[in-house]
């Protein structure tokens, strides 16, 4: 079998090169310190008094997580290889280099390697005096009963979650609030997603899993993992529809709510497919009664080159709405 | 014949040999019911494992924690702490000596797997690496041949196939996991083997 | 042969539920002209004394041709079948929505089919006593040799080059002024591109051309027309070379000078593909004495799911580096 | 038997109709050295210019003009503007009658080479719909019969395999467009094929 097509040079050094192009391209979002290449700081951000975010996880979800680092979202990212959690030092360095003394909140998705990585680190940190806490974020319905939410996977939703809690660290909350915060907006955030194609790592250039032409991989995860169940393909609004009825039953929203909405590409699946989705996002929302405040669409939470979509929608209040609302300016999203 | 720091250099130095030849396979296991990259996860790893080990003075507890270092640093992923952990609890058991009976290699396998289990709060049964790891443990503490040890691992990591994860990426797919191995179980009976090669002594 | 895989529901009706997307998500950005549903106007921008900027072209490009219409940019959009020019009618309500009686300037990548429909477009207009210049985009320095520059085509570079000539009308600049700015930014915007796959059409689901793995086109455009030629898929260094071997010939830049870089996704190609590439790219740059000020990755101008890259090099003066920095905030793309 | 504006509104049906199932073909052909659209936009220009048509009232020329009207604006791209200045001096040769005689149909092919060619700056051989329309045209003009004109149309179509394309699309392609023949041009044959069957006067 032939190996999948990559603008590569060479698999095992991809993650590296790519943080290179990274800081080449964002000189004025985005620094490692010395002897941390795993680590990216925000130039702008991070100062004394101030709770430092900490995001991190796997390579191969660009623009998370490293795109999100900057003024009025995280201070800082560790970079694990591709799909696979950044060990315990570049969360250290990174949460090192982002303290303002006021503590650090570890936020990331909750997978088993990013957990016992993180906490690694955290051990490392509190043996340093520093303070940290730690959220995971759990927003995939997919990836666990309702009543087992604490086992669900984080995924898109990691976007207005770090948005909420980034905000409320740029106003200058105390790390009870941000914690608070983070926790809280994670509690409000749905997401699910469906693959219609593999991706393949750039070390093995083989595709991840078998998805044959005319099937789709329902709740699937952002690294290949497989989904629920595997179905037929259907149309843009019959998967809207199966993902919405989900997400509307999970959030229970009443009339005259708001939310947020992300239509994300899980990587090729380009933005006039998403935007189709999204119609009838909107109309579903409608119909229930609810109010989109914003609307995101695009790559913003990916695996790589996989074909595929997700949803997420947030359930908002008047802080979240306010916080989702905050600045920022980040290497690969700004708002504001 | 003892088993010295330089033995378990050459140990190191077989475990990455093991994982660069099975990297597909792994990454092809992985891929069934995980992200697909176990293979490459074991690969850098014992690889790092292995250069960081042949970097190291000291003791075999000395090496034992360089390796654990490398492994750590150069993967991250649930192997890495895993793995980490495993060494740095071999290193202790193994203790500031330069070398020790090779028979002692049953400990370190022990105190492996209880980095494994406290590192990853698993028990077995739960389709992990620990599958392979217990019953290896178990065998190794009893005293049985470095075969029977080799054997017990695969025997566990085979029985892998017919549990449902409750534990790792797998854990989220339910029924779906059964009939296909753990990843992680098939390449801790592979490392086993090697111990277990080492354990009977330097081919001659 | 199987359907390639797609998240639509008729194909027929792709750019139309697109459309609807779009308005759904980014109300506070775009409109349309009743009875004109493929004419996009920016909410904010035009306005009486100032020159329209009109782009527009085939669906398909996403966030091109659409996403770059908002204040400081385009003015307004006519929006055509999937890889399909717009017919006059909706450029015409368009320019009118747009119109603040300085004059319109439509401003579009070269292809035959866009020239009949906006030429056709632009003697309606003038029958209503519109004054309506036309910049052709034609950057794509693969698609003719040197000497025949106007036969080239316009493809990534439209993105600096609406960006500049945006400026220019957003700082009340007259039509002259606007024409000679476009015409200058795309005399010095310079794009060559390779696909790694083929993409496919909403309405035939088959793919547009035959790619077998491990082999690449060279010189493609943005709509599945063939490349320059075709061989072995290589390094993204490699390519980077060989795509920075022709610019920098044609751009032919004293050392000391600025530049800014676009590298962009065709589709599929994923931020950690792109991201290698712009590390060989700075590194190019740098090696032949050139400074970046600005540099954008990620799929700003696209052919629907196409792997693929492209890389995008704007010769900068003065004027055209503070027109690039000039602020715009349009539904797609934020800056300043 | 003259061609009335009822058998003008049923040519565009036939037309519609043939391009609906010439449509993958034609994608085909254009994807060689296009961008894979054509028969998509020969077949929703040719439905909106029936469907136009079918909504018209008035003279030869009315119809005529709704259809290239609708045409227009259901398609844009390259064939939109084409197609429509074509249609558009069809209906001005034949002119604002309820009825011509079917031979008149001759001029309209005439006309419509006329107004592509004005339209598209083209000349024969240029590799585009040109060489299709042309010879057909001097076909027409000659006062040759339907086989023969519709013989020339398919005749200049395939012709257009042996040209390097100076306009549209295929011109990036250089020396690459040899061998191919023009999409366009096929789908021309196509259409002059259901003129030149209308000029034959209704099947009986
Ligand atoms: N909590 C845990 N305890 C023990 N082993 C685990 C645990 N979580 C995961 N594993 C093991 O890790 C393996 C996966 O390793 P790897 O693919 O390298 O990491 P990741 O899942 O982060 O991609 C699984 O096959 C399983 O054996
Ligand atoms: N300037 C021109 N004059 C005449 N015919 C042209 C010209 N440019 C393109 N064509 C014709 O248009 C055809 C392509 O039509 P189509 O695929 O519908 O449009 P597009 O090229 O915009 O995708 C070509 O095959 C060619 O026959
Ligand atoms: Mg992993
Ligand atoms: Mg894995
Ligand atoms: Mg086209
Ligand atoms: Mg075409």
């Amino acid at each position: 079998m032939s190996l999948t097509q990559k603008l590569i040079n060479d698999g095992n050094a991809a993650v590296d090169e790519m943080l290179a192009g990274i800081m080449a391209a964002h000189p004025d979002h985005l620094w490692r310190p010395d002897h941390a290449p795993r680590a990216a700081v925000a130039k702008n951000g991070p100062r004394p008094g101030k709770v430092a975010i900490v995001v991190g996880g796997g390579s191969g979800h660009e623009p998370t997580f490293l795109g999100y680092v900057g003024k009025g979202l995280a201070d800082a990212c560790a970079v694990g290889n591709v799909f696979a959690s950044p060990p315990p030092q570049p969360a250290v360095d990174a949460a090192l280099a982002a303290n303002g003394g006021a503590g650090v909140l570890f936020l990331y998705g909750n997978y088993a390697g990013d957990v016992m990585n993180f906490d690694m680190a955290s051990e490392l940190l509190e043996m340093e005096g520093v303070e940290v806490r730690t959220v995971l974020t759990t927003d995939d319905i997919a990836s666990a009963p309702r009543d087992q939410r604490e086992k669900r996977r984080g995924v898109a939703g990691n976007v207005f979650i770090f948005k909420a809690a980034g905000a409320a660290a740029d106003l200058m909350m105390p790390i009870d609030e941000v914690e608070r915060v983070a926790r809280h907006a994670n509690d409000r955030t749905f997401t699910m997603g469906v693959a219609l194609s593999s991706c393949s790592l750039p070390q093995t250039r083989r595709p991840s899993f078998d998805l044959p032409m005319g099937e789709m991989e329902i709740g699937m995860g952002i690294h290949g993992e497989p989904g629920v169940r595997r179905g037929p393909l259907r149309t843009a609004n019959e998967v809207v529809d199966e993902i919405m009825d989900a997400i509307l039953a999970e959030m229970n929203a009443p009339a005259g709510d708001r939310v947020a909405v992300l239509v994300n590409s899980l990587g090729s699946t380009p933005l006039m497919e998403l935007y189709i989705m999204n119609a009838r996002v909107a109309e579903r929302l409608r119909s229930a009664g609810l109010t989109v405040h914003r609307t995101l669409v695009g790559p913003y939470c990916t695996s790589l080159e996989m074909a595929g979509a997700s949803i997420t929608v947030m359930h908002l209040d008047d802080e979240l709405q306010r916080l989702l609302d905050h600045p920022c300016d980040c290497a690969m999203f700004r708002q504001g | 014949m003892d088993f010295t720091t330089g033995d378990l250099k050459n140990l190191f130095v077989a475990m990455a040999a093991r994982m660069t030849a099975e990297r597909d396979k792994l990454c092809a296991l992985d891929g069934v019911i995980g992200d697909a990259d176990h293979g490459i996860a074991m690969e850098q790893g014992t690889k790092a494992a292995a250069d960081a080990a042949q970097a190291a003075d000291g003791t075999l507890q000395d090496v034992f924690n360089a390796a654990a270092k490398g492994f750590l640093n150069a993967v991250g992923a649930s192997s890495g702490p895993l793995y980490a952990t495993a060494l740095l609890r071999a290193g202790k058991a193994a203790g500031p000596r330069a070398s020790m009976p090779r028979d002692e290699l049953r400990a370190a396998i022990a105190a492996m797997r209880e980095g494994i289990a406290q590192r990853g709060k698993a028990e077995p049964g739960q389709k992990t690496m620990l599958d392979a790891w217990a019953p290896a443990a178990d065998a190794a503490s009893a005293g049985e041949t470095a075969d029977a040890i080799a054997a017990a691992a695969r025997q566990g990591a085979e029985a892998t196939r017919d549990m449902v994860a409750a534990l790792g990426r797998a854990a989220r797919l339910g029924e779906r996991s059964l009939g296909h191995p753990d990843p992680g179980a098939v390449s801790a009976a592979m490392l086993i083997e090697e111990i277990c090669s080492a354990m009977r002594g330097p081919a001659s």
